[in-house]
This record gives structure tokens, sequence and C-alpha cells, in this order.
């Protein structure tokens, strides 16, 4: 019914326009290095190594490199670089340009977000070797003695753009480049920039075959609702916005398709360390298993996840691509509805006793939180909401406040709150370290009022974690690292610093009338969020004109 | 008997023209004594000053020199007792009864007030009888009726009557009348001037009639000062002052006063002409 | 000379206090930019301690710097011209954000204002003038759109005539699909095409205070014995009306209409929101969302130094429109 | 003042009764308010060509609105409910004034008769320059007129009222009272009318200044020979300068009669009454009237009056 | 005629009628409105259910049960409405007695007292004035961790004084020098009382006008706000419910139920409001007493009526009007 302006023009073949929620208007900024780089700078235009498929547990697909291969210690790392790849600019590639990037980052610490430390050292046209010092730099140990730089695995390969030595040994300033005519190795190369939309147009040279669309062009909206707007008037084709009762959307609209990922997990942030500062019941683990076990998970789906949501696992992964990485049977999901009895019982051994006003008391102290979300937030508005309905029969008393983000976030950093709404983000690959180091390993956590890089903020502090962290950081034998995340999986499933609700729908919407090979739920052949990096790049090389 | 005396009296304003400010003196050195039971005229031209004077000696302004003397002593508007000693014995009648009054008030309100702030204590009964009194006094009959109304219920010449009471109601001495009839209508005008007239004789009370009109100035006062561009030019009894002016300015304001006397004669000798 | 002392002293004053507080309300906000983009870059992949000492160099975000010498530093840059560098846009510096987006607020905003300001006092006028004929009903009319949420009319007619209907274009300030930004007409009609919609809803939403005020110093005026001269003279109705009773009658209007396109920048955030458009309404908006402290400052600081421009203007020329007031200076 | 010229001119009585420029019959307003107010009863009026006719009566009796009456200048709620207004033309031919609409009865206004109204700082536009405001009566009555000549013309019309020629370029704000009561006047007579309604010219004026301006009236009415309605409450005044008076009160004339004869023997109770309301200079009754009751000229206040 | 005053015996108007504006059509519709949506506000929230309750039938249209439909969540949208009249009304009416009391504060007093004291205060709203209202409130209401429906309340107040304190200041200025208060002055009367005595009453009248346009500037601001997501998050106002409504796509996926009616509610209270001020205004300035058609109708046939009789009782003139021009001209040529 609604043609809208048709969303390409014959002069320029076939464009796909893509909505990857940037709000406001665009400010140039290709530099794969910055944080604020716009999104196609990583994958469209600049590619990794080796690309993880976060969508599924496979190997990773090698990208501008073919193989690579640590030595016994873990601390060198030798990759082999891909043969005829070409730049955007005709110059051709090679592992000096890999070489180069690694040695840009380590010599120009503003530009190192992945917290990569190794130096390069280039063998031949395609092989480089990547050095990780394992000494001080005054030859003194450090203090940890050396296991190996495995866990930097995926950071490097699957996380560091490779920019053109050529172009990038000029620039002067390489933490505030705006690099306004960027040339990668990518399927797309730039070729204009607005602040209200900028263009692509395929690269013919592209090493992996020239793409078959034509071009790709990204605009600017104001919000999800905007966009909606245009999907369904046929000027945007691919996005990611969550839309309520997208179903009814979907029979309207035939030619609109919708693919759901869940991969973020949502989860009820608890201050839970009272030697970090904590304070509250929330710190007391048995309050936090009984929450856990108290919630009725089908519900709070039904009703704020419009029943899109998927079941988690109290070990925090994705029983669907991460179960040969969970050991226990008993870990692989969460319950799916309450068990009010079992809840009860953890908090009557706690001594936890119920008050004449329908609450717990222990020690004159009310069972009784305060979880924080942001404002505008609904679903997570209405998870709480409903939270507090499900927990009051167990004696536990809910108070749901709203919040600015700036608030709520500075809130979960430097732990002055006791429960938290929030999702757990994604990590660099599906290794479940990208998912346990940051969030339970007490090197990543910091005092109440404090802030640190990391994001640790149930101020988790567990020695037994810790040991099996590191012990698992320092092996490349997968074997041997499912041994350590089983005991990090048995500790946290305990004392359930993050309590798991469900994994939260991740809409994908695609227009099919044009193009045909987006990812579909068969066929995940990489995740389909609009804003993600480097599976966009993928995507879109996937795509074929419809006849 | 009390007296009030303008010692050497100046006024200057402060006059802003583009960028320069400029001194405009308003009143210069004015020096007159006024008593109670005799009425004083001050004639002359719009901006001669005439309202300055009054307003200076009610403290609305303040004299840029001179002093003010009530009964031989400095009028202090400072402390408050004095000031409610000097409130009580001059008072003021204004010269727009349209404005003088607060329309959202009753008669019995503007004429209450002076007189429990200068009558503590009494109580409302009697507070009400003396209103009813004072209007009577100023025939406002019945008095029960009129304390009730509102301003926006009352002519021109009632409202002036209602301010000429208020301005009796804590028994002044001294009565200062800016043009008290210059707003109202030509028929009311010798209502008002003789009512004035009457309790000035019947109260002893000192009035200056502050008026640009030469003949009234002329028969309802005793004494006759012309200001002009802020000086009193010439003074003297009433009659003195109009038949036989002094000074040129006053010569100019009688000629100006339309008198249709003169056109009669006029008209006589041109009709004998023909 | 007391005067214009006065009223430098009260621009400056008013400079100095809208800059002081554009210099301390964003700093006792919640939250600093280092934290924001290390937890927004959180949802998309790994972060760690390296990754907040990355970024605190990057944006050279120094706390140990006493409060003072910060407001010290902050005049000093803003006389300098140098608003700083954006945190959301890094590495693009306030002042390219602002020149990219505020070209198009002025346009939009702008006409969008003076159409309402024109519409509005002709109709005016003639509500004035002919008192209690037809137009002069339409001002319950007005005043009902001007009651309207404005956000929500805009919603509405974006869906009946945007989405529904597409006549207008459903967000953004051009076709970005198939016009290259330029002097060119393609563009500018472009423009015109996607500002239409905006448009009309601003100027639909606040006509109506235009038509009142008109309205209502049209009737006074009308009542002044120039008016009753003017006709007496035997002028025609329309030389009355236009040259006498509206030529006397839009003085405040004027000044309220430099006043209004002071705030043009200021009251175009919701419009903005609504429409996608690429304005710096929203560039503030983001600013506030991403705690981009410089942002936010060099933006607040363009709305209030337009205001008091506006304000300066209007001091200024007002001795010229109404030569009553040339007098005082 | 030149006393003689003054005098010269009123000797021989005017003519109103055989050659009326202007002839009021049977003249009757309402203003349909809340309550409806019969503002002008009955009027009956003859004006000869070259009178001065005084208009007087107090404040609200219906003055200003019998003038704009016979202008057609009277706007809602006022209601012209009967009356028929002729004006005798200088061309020999009657003009049924009622009957006038649209460009005729512009055409009609100041060309035939031009009014001088009460203040004059609110009948000049304060924004426009004096040259613009007596221009555009040229612009619209002559306008075949040039720029130069229309110049030419308002600078002549200002120095025959003694003004400045280079007045012509100064705002209303920037002359003085009596100037402007004087711009208004050469306004006025801009386009050589045969009747001048004068509405309270100089009532806001100081005696010195009011003085000046009716000297200036009379010269010019005797150098052109215009009619003119005086209307004021100030008798003294109209007893000076006017050949009849007329004195109003509630909305009728009550009395009409050559100045002398009006000043010297009042018909009417109300007449007598307000004219001992203004004392003589120079006469010897002030003694009489400070005595006298101040309930007299009370009574006589329309605001009095019972309901 | 002199029907400007009226004697003893007639009917009097008491204090408080004379302020009250006379009833208009305007004025009846406008005090309709208002008096439903206030009820609606006060009494129909005892009757609904939780507006929070959800349910699992989604968005569904206007039904017996639920007569506004109800939000994607199932929530009751007529309940959700009866309880953001109430938070909208109570922050309209907080800012309005806020912004009075403020701009009363500094307009008032300032210019009642005089010298320094009204020389800082109208400095300081003047600053107010140009410091630009919605980025403010933006600014400060994004400060405020959570944000209750008193606070932004608060905000709104604080931004929008400004304005009419100026309004006041140059009305009390001119009060201040009426006759009437010197009047009270010289007969001595203390200077709180000449301020709340002798000068407020005569400002009631501006500032109800000033109030109820701080009412509607405060709903629609208030709207505004929630629409950027800066409103309160304690309690439902017609602008969360229509920020809810937009981020639920209400009005995309053609739940009009939901998004028309708190749009409809602040457009009408909004409106209702301008007529009434449109009746205060008229006591303020009598000159803007409007006229009806009809009335100019009546008098346009009255004035005929007039005529006609006149044409009747004389005999016409005997000249063709025409012959005015004719005249003109002629006197030009001459
Ligand atoms: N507050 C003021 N600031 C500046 N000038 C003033 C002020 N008050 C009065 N004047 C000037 O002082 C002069 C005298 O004014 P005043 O009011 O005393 O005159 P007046 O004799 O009462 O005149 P009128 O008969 O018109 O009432 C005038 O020129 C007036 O302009
Ligand atoms: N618009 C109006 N509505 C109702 N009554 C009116 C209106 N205008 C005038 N009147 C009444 O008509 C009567 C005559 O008014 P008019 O202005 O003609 O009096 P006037 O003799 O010119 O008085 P003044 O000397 O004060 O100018 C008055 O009683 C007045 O109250
Ligand atoms: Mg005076
Ligand atoms: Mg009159």
């Amino acid at each position: 019914a609604c043609g809208g302006t048709s969303s390409s023009t014959a002069q320029d073949g076939t464009v796909v326009s893509i909505f990857n929620g940037t709000t406001g208007t665009f400010n140039e900024n290709f530099n794969p290095f910055s944080p604020t780089a716009l999104g196609p700078t990583l994958g469209v235009i600049y590619e990794t190594l080796y690309w993880y498929n976060l969508a599924t547990d496979e190997d990773p697909t090698p990208m501008l490199a073919t193989g690579y291969e640590w030595n016994e210690d873990g601390s060198e790392l030798t990759i082999t670089t891909r043969e005829g790849v070409k730049w955007q600019d005709g110059e051709p590639f090679s592992a000096a340009d890999v070489a180069f990037t690694f040695n840009l980052i380590h010599d120009t610490p503003a530009l190192n977000t992945n917290g990569t430390a190794c130096t390069a050292k280039l063998i031949d046209e395609n092989h480089v070797k990547l050095i990780f010092p394992t000494k001080n730099a005054d030859g003194t140990p450090f203090d940890e003695p050396f296991k190996g730089a495995y866990m930097q695995e995926g950071g490097i390969l699957g996380g560091q753009a490779i920019v053109p030595e050529h172009i990038w040994k000029n620039v002067k300033d390489p933490m505030n480049y705006t690099n306004a005519n960027p040339i990668g190795t990518g399927a797309f190369k730039l070729s204009r920039f607005t602040n209200q939309s900028y263009s692509f147009s395929a690269f013919k040279d592209y090493w992996n075959g020239a793409p078959k669309i034509d071009g790709v062009r990204y605009i600017a909206l104001n919000d999800a609702s905007a966009a909606t707007s245009t999907l369904m008037a046929g000027q945007v084709d691919w996005m990611s916005a969550y839309i309520p009762s997208y179903q009814t959307l979907l029979k309207n609209y035939p030619r609109i398709s919708a693919v759901n990922t869940p991969r973020l997990t949502t989860v009820v942030m608890t201050c839970s360390n009272t030697e970090a500062g904590c304070k509250g019941p929330q710190t007391d683990t048995a309050v936090r298993q009984a929450m856990y076990y108290g919630m009725n998970r089908t519900q709070l789906n039904k009703l704020a996840g419009a029943g899109a949501g998927a079941i988690g696992s109290p070990t925090m992964l994705m029983p669907d691509r991460d179960r040969k990485w969970i050991t226990d049977k008993n870990l692989v999901t969460t319950p799916e509805t309450e068990d009010q009895e079992k809840a009860k019982q953890i908090l009557e051994d706690a001594g936890w006793k119920m008050g004449d006003d329908g609450y717990r008391y222990k020690d004159g102290v009310k069972l009784s939180m305060t979880i924080q979300t942001v404002a505008g937030w609904s679903d997570y508005i209405l998870i709480n909401d409903t939270l507090k309905q499900q927990m009051k029969p167990l004696g536990i008393e809910i108070i749901s406040t709203q919040m600015a983000w700036n608030q709520w976030n500075e809130n979960e950093q430097k732990g002055n709150y006791q429960l938290s709404l929030d999702s757990l983000g994604l990590g660099v690959t599906a290794d479940p370290y990208y998912t346990y180091n940051p969030r339970y390993s007490s090197l990543q956590m910091a005092k109440v009022g404090e802030t640190s890089g990391g994001q640790n903020y149930a101020r988790y502090s567990n020695p037994k974690v810790d040991d099996a962290i590191e012990a698992a950081a320092g092996t490349e034998d997968e074997a041997e690292r499912k041994a350590q995340y089983a005991i990090v999986q048995k500790e946290i499933a305990n004392d359930v610093p993050y309590i798991p609700v469900y994994i939260n729908s991740m809409l994908t919407e695609f227009n099919d009338s044009k193009v045909t090979g987006w990812p579909t739920e068969d066929n995940m052949y990489a995740l389909p969020a609009a804003w993600k990096a480097w599976d966009m790049g993928i995507i879109l090389q996937h795509l074929e004109p419809k006849q | 008997m009390t007296t009030l005396q303008l010692k050497d009296v100046t006024k200057q304003f402060d006059l802003r023209s583009g960028l320069k400010t400029t001194k405009f003196t308003a009143v210069s050195h004015a020096n007159f004594t006024l008593e109670s039971g005799k009425t004083v005229a001050l004639v002359g031209q719009s901006g001669s000053g005439k309202s300055t004077i009054a307003k200076m000696i009610l403290g609305l302004e303040t004299p840029t020199e001179g002093q003010i003397l009530i009964d031989g002593k400095p009028v202090d508007h400072h402390g408050r007792k004095a000031d409610h000693i000097f409130r009580k014995t001059v008072q003021m009648v204004f010269q727009d009864p349209y404005a003088s009054l607060n329309p959202f008030h009753t008669v019995e309100h503007h004429i209450a007030r002076p007189m429990k702030l200068h009558h503590p204590g009494m109580s409302n009964e009697e507070v009400h009888k003396r209103v009813i009194e004072l209007l009577d006094r100023v025939r406002l009959t019945p008095g029960e009726d009129f304390a009730k109304r509102l301003p926006s219920e009352l002519s021109g010449g009632q409202r002036q009557r209602v301010a000429i009471a208020r301005a009796l109601a804590p028994e002044p001495s001294i009565l200062i009348a800016d043009e008290p009839v210059s707003a109202l209508d030509v028929s009311i005008r010798l209502g008002v001037l003789n009512l004035l007239a009457r309790l000035q004789r019947e109260e002893n009370l000192g009035v200056l009639y502050i008026t640009h009109d030469m003949a009234t100035a002329r028969h309802f006062s005793d004494e006759i000062m012309v200001m002009c561009r802020g000086e009193i030019v010439e003074r003297g009894p009433a009659d003195d002052v109009i038949l036989n002016p002094k000074s040129d300015y006053t010569k100019t304001l009688i000629g100006a006063a339309p008198d249709p006397e003169r056109r009669l004669k006029e008209l006589a000798v041109a009709r004998a002409a023909h | 000379m007391k005067y214009v002392l006065r009223k430098l002293g009260f621009y400056l004053v008013a400079l100095w206090a809208a800059l002081t507080l554009n210099f301390f309300l964003p700093r006792i906000m919640p939250g600093n930019p280092v934290d924001q983009m290390i937890s927004k870059l959180a949802q998309k992949g790994q972060v760690t301690p390296a990754t907040r000492h990355a970024i605190e160099l990057m944006l050279g975000s120094d706390s140990s710097v006493p409060m003072w010498q910060q407001y010290l530093n902050y005049f000093g840059n803003i006389f300098r011209g140098d608003l700083g560098v954006s945190v959301t846009y890094f590495p693009n510096s306030v002042s390219s954000v602002i020149g990219s987006t505020l070209p198009w607020t002025v346009g939009l905003v702008g006409i969008s204002t003076i159409l309402a300001f024109l519409i509005g006092t002709l109709l005016g006028t003639l509500a004035g003038w002919k008192r209690g004929s037809w137009i002069d009903n339409l001002i319950p009319v007005t005043t009902l759109l001007q009651s309207i949420p404005y956000f929500w009319l805009a919603l509405i007619l974006l869906y009946f005539f945007g989405l529904l209907n597409p006549i207008f274009p459903l967000f953004g300030g051009y076709d970005v699909w198939s016009v290259t930004p330029g002097w060119s007409w393609e563009f500018i009609g472009s423009v015109i095409k996607y500002g239409t919609l905006p448009a009309i809803t601003i100027v639909l939403s606040s006509v109506g205070g235009w038509m009142l005020g008109m309205r209502n110093m049209m009737v006074a005026t009308l009542s002044e014995d120039y008016i009753l001269t003017a006709e007496a003279k035997g002028l025609s109705r329309f030389k009355i009306m236009t040259s006498y009773a509206a030529r006397n009658a839009i003085l405040p209007s004027i000044s309220g209409f430099a006043i209004s396109l002071g705030f043009v920048v200021a009251g175009s955030i919701v419009a903005e929101s609504v429409f996608s458009y690429p304005g710096i309404g929203f560039a503030l908006l983001t600013a506030v969302q991403n705690n981009d402290y410089a942002l936010m400052q060099g933006i607040f600081m363009i709305i209030t130094v337009s205001v008091l421009g506006a304000n300066l203007f209007m001091d200024l020329i007002y001795g010229f429109i109404d030569p009553r007031t040339r007098a005082q200076g | 003042m030149t006393e003689t010229t003054e005098i010269k001119t009123n000797v021989i009585p005017p003519v109103y009764e055989t050659d009326p420029v202007l002839e009021i019959d049977d003249f009757c307003v309402e203003y349909r308010a809340e309550k409806t107010v019969q503002a002008v009863k009955h009027v009956n009026l003859k004006l000869g060509r070259g009178e001065v006719l005084g208009l007087a009566g107090e404040s609200g009796c219906g003055k200003s609105t019998l003038a704009y009456g016979v202008n057609r200048l009277l706007k809602p709620p006022a209601v012209i409910t009967s009356g028929r207004v002729v004006f005798n033309s200088r061309e020999g031919y009657p003009i049924d004034v009622r009957a006038l609409e649209g460009d005729d009865l512009r055409m009609f206004r100041w060309e035939k008769i031009s009014m001088v109204f009460q203040g004059a700082m609110n009948s000049l536009n304060p924004v426009k320059k004096i040259k613009d405001q007596l221009g555009d009566v040229f612009t619209t009555h002559r306008p075949e007129m040039s720029k130069k000549e229309r110049l030419d013309k308002c600078g002549e019309l200002l120095e025959r009222v003694g003004v400045d020629r280079n007045r012509l370029n100064a705002y209303p704000h920037e002359l003085s009272g009596g100037m402007r009561q004087r711009v208004m006047i050469a306004m006025a007579m801009a386009l050589d009318p045969q009747v001048m309604i004068m509405d309270e010219p100089t009532t806001a004026l100081d005696v010195v200044v009011q003085r000046e301006i009716l000297r200036e009236i009379t010269r010019l009415k005797d150098e052109f020979g215009f009619a003119v309605i005086f209307i004021t409450h100030d008798l003294p005044l109209l007893l000076e300068i006017s050949d009849r008076i007329a004195v109003m009160r509630k909305g009728e004339i009550i009395e009409l009669n050559d100045a002398m004869s009006l000043y010297t023997n009042p018909q009417q109770e109300y007449t007598a009454k307000l004219l001992s309301s203004f004392p003589s200079l120079t006469g010897d009754r002030g003694s009489f009237i400070r005595t006298g009751s101040e309930d007299l000229a009370e009574g006589a206040s329309p605001f009095a009056t019972k309901e | 005629m002199a029907a400007t005053t009226t004697k003893a015996g007639k009917a009097r108007k008491s204090r408080a009628d004379s302020m009250l504006p006379p009833m208009t059509p305007k004025l009846a519709v406008g005090l309709t409105i208002v008096a439903i949506i206030a009820a609606f506000a006060i009494f129909v929230p005892f009757f609904v259910d939780d507006p929070n309750k959800v349910s699992d039938i989604g968005m569904t249209g206007p039904s017996a049960e639920h007569w506004l439909g109800t939000t994607q969540t199932g929530q009751d949208v007529f309940a959700q409405l009866a309880y953001a009249c109430r938070g909208s009304l109570f922050i309209g009416l907080t800012v309005g007695v806020l912004a009075v009391a403020l701009s009363s504060f500094f307009g008032i007093l300032g210019a009642y007292v005089g010298g320094a004291t009204d020389e800082a205060f109208s400095l300081l709203s003047n600053v107010m004035l140009v410091i630009p209202g919605l980025p403010l409130m933006i600014v400060i209401a994004s400060y405020m961790p959570s944000k209750s429906s008193v606070l932004v309340a608060g905000v709104l107040a604080l931004t929008s004084w400004a304005g009419p304190a100026r309004v006041l200041r140059g009305y009390t200025m001119s009060v201040r020098s009426r006759d009437y208060v010197l009047a009270a002055r010289v007969a001595g009367e203390k200077p709180w009382r000449i301020l709340f005595v002798e000068i407020f009453p005569n400002l009631i009248p501006l500032l109800a006008s000033q109030a109820m346009s701080a009412v509607i500037a405060a709903i629609l601001g208030e709207a505004g706000l929630s629409y950027l997501g800066l409103g309160a998050t304690d309690s439902y106002t017609w602008g969360t419910m229509l920020y809810y409504a937009q981020n639920g796509m209400a009005l995309i996926l053609g739940a009009w139920w939901w998004f028309i009616p708190p749009g409809l509610c602040i457009a009408l209270f909004g409106a209702a409001l301008a007529l009434i001020n449109f009746s205060v205004d008229e006591i303020v300035n009598p000159k803007l007493k409007a006229a009806t058609r009809s009335q100019i109708k009546k008098w346009k046939l009255e004035e005929k009526a007039g005529k006609a009789k006149t044409d009747a009782a004389f005999t016409p003139v005997a000249s063709v009007n025409g012959n005015v021009i004719n005249g003109t001209k002629e006197a030009v040529a001459s």
C-alpha cells in the first residue's frame, strides 16, 4: 500500500538503505581506532584478520589472515596473511600493513581500546609475528608470572581493523584523525558523505569477489519510531529496532521480514559485595538466590518481551550457541517458572523471618531493595513492576525507580545502587572468557564510589572464580578451559551476582522486495543486527539484487 | 493652631535626553507659610511646579535643598512616630477624584483606615459612627448608604467628597488641595469648592489651594501666590493680585483667562461704532 | 550615558550569567563522558581497564585541574572562539558540529517563525479591523491549535501526510537518495519539499499567538483618536487599516518577533526530534544524552548569544520603528 | 490679538436661516450598549455660512456624539435612529449626508466638513511624520497633485497657522501641545472646507496657549470664511468667540441664542447655573459664591439625578 | 443618559462581582470544559482499575470492558487517562501557583520597594528571560536523577516566571504611582499594608490571567519534556502517556485510542483556559470586549431602520449624491 519514494534510483543500481541506530546527524569519522567512528567503518570499510560469528559457535572465518599459530609459551603469535588482497585505492595489501597496525597501537596508547599489548615483527610479505612482553620493560619479571597471551587472540584477530601503512604512516595525529577518505580492504568504498546520509559503492576488486549489490546507504533518523515509518514506507531496507507487535506489522507488509536473535541477557544486577562497600539485603547470597528461584520468567517474557525473548542460563551463556561450554546439565537453562517454596526455604534458612507486614526481616532489617532502570525503557520498567508483584509473596519488597540514562549508568559504575536492571553485552568472540572476565573477575572490580575500566559492576569477588578465569586464559587447550569454566559456572550459579531474567529479543527487520540473501532463522550466517561491527560487512557481501 | 513653613525649598529633577543627563529645577527657593484657618491659593501655568511643592510638603518627594518646618520644627519622615504625627496634621486632596480612590475598596474603607491609623483606640462601632458623621459633613447623605458603595458607583463630585472626607478623617489642621476640581465637571466644581471653603471656616483648617484657574483662586482664597517656572513670582491678598497684578507673568495669565465681560464690552463698543 | 551604560551592563551581566550557568550545569550533571563512552563500547565488545585509559588519553579529560582554573580556561577559550571537542562526535570540534547543524535550524525554524509572524499578524490585523466577523471567530480556533502539543500535531500530520498519503517526506532535510547537497535548484527544491511539513506544523501551532496579540493591539489602536481623525479625513479604509492602525498596532509584535527570532535556535528541539531534522536542537538533545559537555555548552552558548543578540538588536532598532522612544535614547 | 478684525466680522449677524450651510433636523442617536442610552435627542440646528456656533454643556451631554453623527463617524453601538443632515455646498447643491456611502462618503469628509478633535496628542499618529499626515489628505482627495506640490502645500498650511515649515519632518512628540493643535487646525483647513467642527480643541492646554490658539482660529475663519461648530464646556470661552451658542443637556439642545443674549439673559435655569459655575475673574461675585450653598451646583450635575 | 451612576435602591454590585467576568459563551464553554476535565481528574481515578495492571490482550481497540482500548501491554488506556489528568493538572496547578508566587515576588515586590532591590530583581528577571527555557529545562531535568512531578513542576516554574514578572513590574509601577496609593501613604499606612491592601487587589485579574497562561504553558512544557524522555517518572501525565504511546509506536500501528486522547485532553484543556483568559482580559482591558457577529448585524439593521424612518419623514434632498464627487472635481478645477 505504501510505496513511498523508491529507495534507489536507476543510475545508482541496487542500493541498500540502512538505519544502524545512529541518531541525530552524522559527523564524519571513519577512524577505525576511534570509539566514536561511524558504524560501517568496522566491517564495511576496514576488515579484521578473522571474523567471529557470534550467532553460532563456529570457528572464526579467515578474512585478511589465512592462518595463525601460537608459540610454546603463548608469547608469540605468528599470522599468515591473505594473498591477492587489494586496498580500495588499488595498492596491494601485505603483512607489512598488519605489522604497521599493531605497532601503531603499541606506540599510541590512546588508540589501544582493545588492550592489546604486543609489538609486531614483519617476517616476510605474508607473515608477521606479534610478540607479547613476558617481562617488564626494565627487565624485571611481572608480579604474576606470564602465562601466555591466548586471551588476547580474540581481540587481535577478530577485533582489530587493519589499516594501510602507506596512508597511515603519514597521519600525524592518528587519535584525532577523522579519516575523511577511508581506504580499507572492505567490500564497499565510501562514495559520499553528508550529515544526513552517507553512501558506499561496491569495491569491484574486493578479495572475495565483487559484491553483487551496487551500493549501500546509511541514513540518520532520530528514533525507532521514525525508522519504523521509513521501513513501512520502503525507504529503509535494513534496521534493528524493537517494534512492538511486529507480528501484526509483518502481516500487513509482506515485503518486510524480521529475524530475532536473542543474544543479550537481561539481568538483575546486584551490588553484591559488602567488602567493596555495597549495602542492602542483596549482599546476602540467600536473597539473590531466592530472587533467582522466585521469579516467573515466562510471565516476564510474555509481558515485557512480547514473548520474543529466549530462556537464559545461570552460566550467563547462550544455551543455543554455547551448549558445548556448559558442563553441568543442570546449569543449561534457568527455571522458567517460579519455585516459591524453594525460594522461601532459602530465605528462612538464611534467617529472613516473615514480619507482620508481609515482608521479611533479619536483625531488624527489612527485606526491601530498590531496583533502578532508565526512564522510558518501557519493557524494563514493566519487568521491574512485574518483579515487584512476583517478589511480594516471598516477602521481598522491590521498589522500582527510573532515572536518566546518565544517572543510571553512573550508579552502576560507581556501585551506588542495590539492584539494577541491565543486560550483559556481547563478547569479542563466543568464548566464555569474554563473558566471565569483565563481569566476574575481581581484577575488574572497583570499590563503591570508584570506577574501574572493567565492568564488574556487581563488585563480585571470588578467589575461586579469579583463579579459574586466569587459568583458562593461560591455556590454548579447549578441554582445559572448559574445566576451568565449569568451576566459574558452579560458583556464579550459586552466588548469582547477576540474576538472569531472560535473553532479550534482538529484532532485525529487512526489506525482502529488493534484495535477497538476508540471514534467516535457519541460516544465521552472521549476527544480523544492523549496528553490529564486522558482521554488517559479511551480510552486505551476501546480498543479491532481486530480479 | 498649626503653621507649616517652607524655607528656601528647591527641587531638582534629573532629566535624561539622549546620552546626557541634565538637571531641571522644578521648584526654586520657595518660601511661604501656611496657617490654620487661612486659605492660600497657589496658581500658575501647567508645569510651573505647583504639584511638586505639594508632594514635597507631603513627603512624597524630597526637597533637594531647604527645609519644611511644622510649628517651627523640621518635618521628619524617617522616625515612625514623628511621621505619624505629621500625617495626622497635614492631609491632602488629590487632583483627580477618579484616580484617588481605590476601585477595590468601599467608601467606608477609605475613610475608616486613616481614622483607625490615627486613633488606634477606637472601637469598630465608634469608627463606623465617625465615618457616617464625616459623610454627613461632606453632604453625602444618607451616610449609611454611601459608606457601603464602591467608588465606581459614585459620581465625580461624590468621589471628591469622599476624598475630602478621607483627608478630614485624621482631623488635620492643614489641608493641601492639589487642583481638587480640575477633573470635575463645570457644574460640580463650585459645589466642591464651596464645601472646602465651608470646612475651612468651620474646622479652622489651613488650606493650600493649588489651581491654574485664576477666577476660583481669587474667590476662594485669602491670599494668592503666582508661580512661574518654579519660582513664586508674586504674592499678596487675593483681590490685589488679580485686580492689580504686579508681575508681567501674572498679567499674561490674567489676560489669557477667558472673560465674557470683556467680550461684552468689546461687542458693545463695536455695535456702537457700527 | 547612564542609560547606555546600564543597558550595556545588563547585556554583560546576562551574558556572564548565562555563560556561568553554562559552565556549571553540565559539570554538576551525573556521569562523565569517559564512563559514557565505555558503557557504549561495552555493548559492542570487550572493554578493559586499558580502554578507559585510552579514552581518557584521547579525550584529554583531566579531572585534576581545579574548578576555578577550568572556569577561567573556559572563558579564555570562548573568547578565542574555541568551543572544544565534541565527545559524541569525537574528534570533530564543537564548532564544526554547530556549523553543520545550525544552518538547517535557522533555515527551517527561522522561515517558519517569519511565516507564522506574517500570517498571524495579517490575520490579526483583519480580525481586529473587522471585529466580530468570521475572521475574528478564527481566534478560538487558532488558540486551540496553540494549545495542542506541538509534537502531537506533528506526529499526526506526519502519519496522515507522510505515511498514509505520502505527500510529504517522512524525515530529514532533503532527499538523501537522489540529490547532492550544493547550490543547485534540485537541492533547494528538495530542501523546500522536506521542510514544508515541519514548517506548516510550526506555523500552525504558533500563528495563534501572533494573531491574538495583533488583534488585541488592533482593537486598542482602533479606538485611538488618530484613527477617527484619519477616518474623518476621508482616507480609504485600506489606508487607514494599513498605514494608521496596523502600522501602530504592530509595534509590540515587532519587538516580540525579534525576541522570538532569538529563540529560533532554542525552540527547534521538539520539531527536529519529530521530523528527524538535521538541526542544532537535536544535536543539543544528543549532547545531553551523551554528557557531551563541550557540545552542550557550545549550543547553549549559541542559543544565549542569539537571544541576547536579538534583544540588543531590538533595543537598537526600536528607536527607528517607534520614533517616540528615540527621544529617550 | 488684533481686536479690530475680530470685532468687524461679527457685527452683522450671519444668515443661518436663509442660507444655512448645514441643516440638522430631528437628529437622534442612541448607544445600544447593555442599556440603551439616548445620547442625542431630536436635535434641530442650522449653521450659517461663516458662523461660529458654540456648543456647550457638561461632560456626557452628547456634544461629541452629535458632532460625530453629523460627519457619520459614529461606531457601533451608536445608532442614528432618526434625523436628516443636509449639507448645502458652496457650489450650490444640497447633499444628503446620511445617504452617502462608500467612496462618496469619504470624498465628502474633510472636503466639505473637517474636524479638529479634542486631544491633539491623540489626534496625530505618533509614529508618522507631520508631513505624511498632512500629505495624505492630499493623496486621498487630490490624487493628481505631484509630490512636490503636495509638500509645498503642506508647508504653506503650516506657515498659515504659524508653525515653521521645517517642522514638516518632525514627529508629533517633538512638537509642543500648542503646536500639535495648530497642526491639526492646519490639516483641517487643507481642503478649504466649508464647515469645521472643533471638539474641545483647547481643553488640554493651559490658558496662555489656549488663548493663542483661539486667536488663530478666529483669524483663519475670517480669512477663509468657513463656518465653525465649536464644542466645549467652557462657557466663558464660548462667549468670547462664538456668534450663537447652543446649550445642550441630556442630549437635547435646551437653549440656542446669540452669545450676548444668552449671557445677559439666559432663558433656562440650567443655562444660568452653568454660567454661574464660572465665577467672573474681574467681576464682583466671588464673595457670593464663596458663602453660597455647595449643593446648588451639585444638584445640577447629571450624575446626581435620580434614576 | 446619565447612566453612569446608580443610586441607592438599585441592586448594587458587590466587590467580588466587579471582578468576575461577565458570562459570555466563550467563558461558559471554557468553564464547562475545565470543570469536566477537573472532575474527571479528581473522581474518576477512584473508580478505575490500577492503570499499571498489565494483561495479555496486547494493543486492542475500545470495547465495553476497556472504553479506550488498551496499550501494548494490555493496560487500560481509560484508567491511565484518568490518572494522567490528575498528574497533569497537578503539575499545571503547581506550576501556576509557583510561577505566580515567583513572578509576584520578583515583579511586585521589586517594583514596590524600588531602588537597589528593584534593580537587582529586574536584572535577575531580565537575565532569566533571555536564558532559553526549554534547553535549560532539558539540562536541569537531565541533571535530576529521578524526576518526581513536583520536581518537573519546579523546573517548569523556575523557567517561566520571568516574563510575567516583567509585566507585573510595569503594572505595579503604574499602580504604585496612582493617586490612591499616594493617598494611602499620606494617610500614614504601613508599606506592607499598602502593598497588600491597596495595590495587590488591582493586580488580581492580571495575576489570574498570568496563572492561567502559566498552567497552559506548564502542561505543554511538561508534554514536551516527556516527549523528549525527560518527564516525571513517578506518575502518569498526559505527556508521559504520549511518550509511552509514541514509544509503543501507537500511531504507526494504528492504535489511535492510545495516542489521540491525551493530546486531545491537552488541547481541550489549554483551549478552555484560553477561552476563560479571553474573558479575564476583558476585565483587564475593557476595550477588548468582543462584538459578536449577531450584534453587528443587529446594529446595521437598526441603522437602516433609522434611516428609513427619516427618509419617510422628510422629502428627499433633490441632489444626486454622485454630485459630491463632481463637486470635488469642480472645487479642484476652480
Ligand atoms: N519625577 C519627575 N521627574 C522629572 N521631572 C519632573 C518630575 N515631576 C515633575 N517634573 C517636572 O517638574 C515640573 C513641575 O511639575 P509639576 O507637576 O509640579 O507642575 P504643576 O505646576 O503641578 O503642573 P500642572 O498644572 O500641569 O499639574 C514639570 O516641568 C514637570 O515636567
Ligand atoms: N460607546 C458608548 N456606549 C455607550 N454609551 C456611550 C458610548 N459613548 C458615549 N456614550 C454615552 O453617550 C453620552 C454622550 O457622550 P458624548 O461623548 O457625546 O458626550 P460629550 O458631551 O461629548 O461629553 P464630553 O464633554 O465629556 O466630551 C454619554 O452619556 C455617554 O455615556
Ligand atoms: Mg499638578
Ligand atoms: Mg466629547
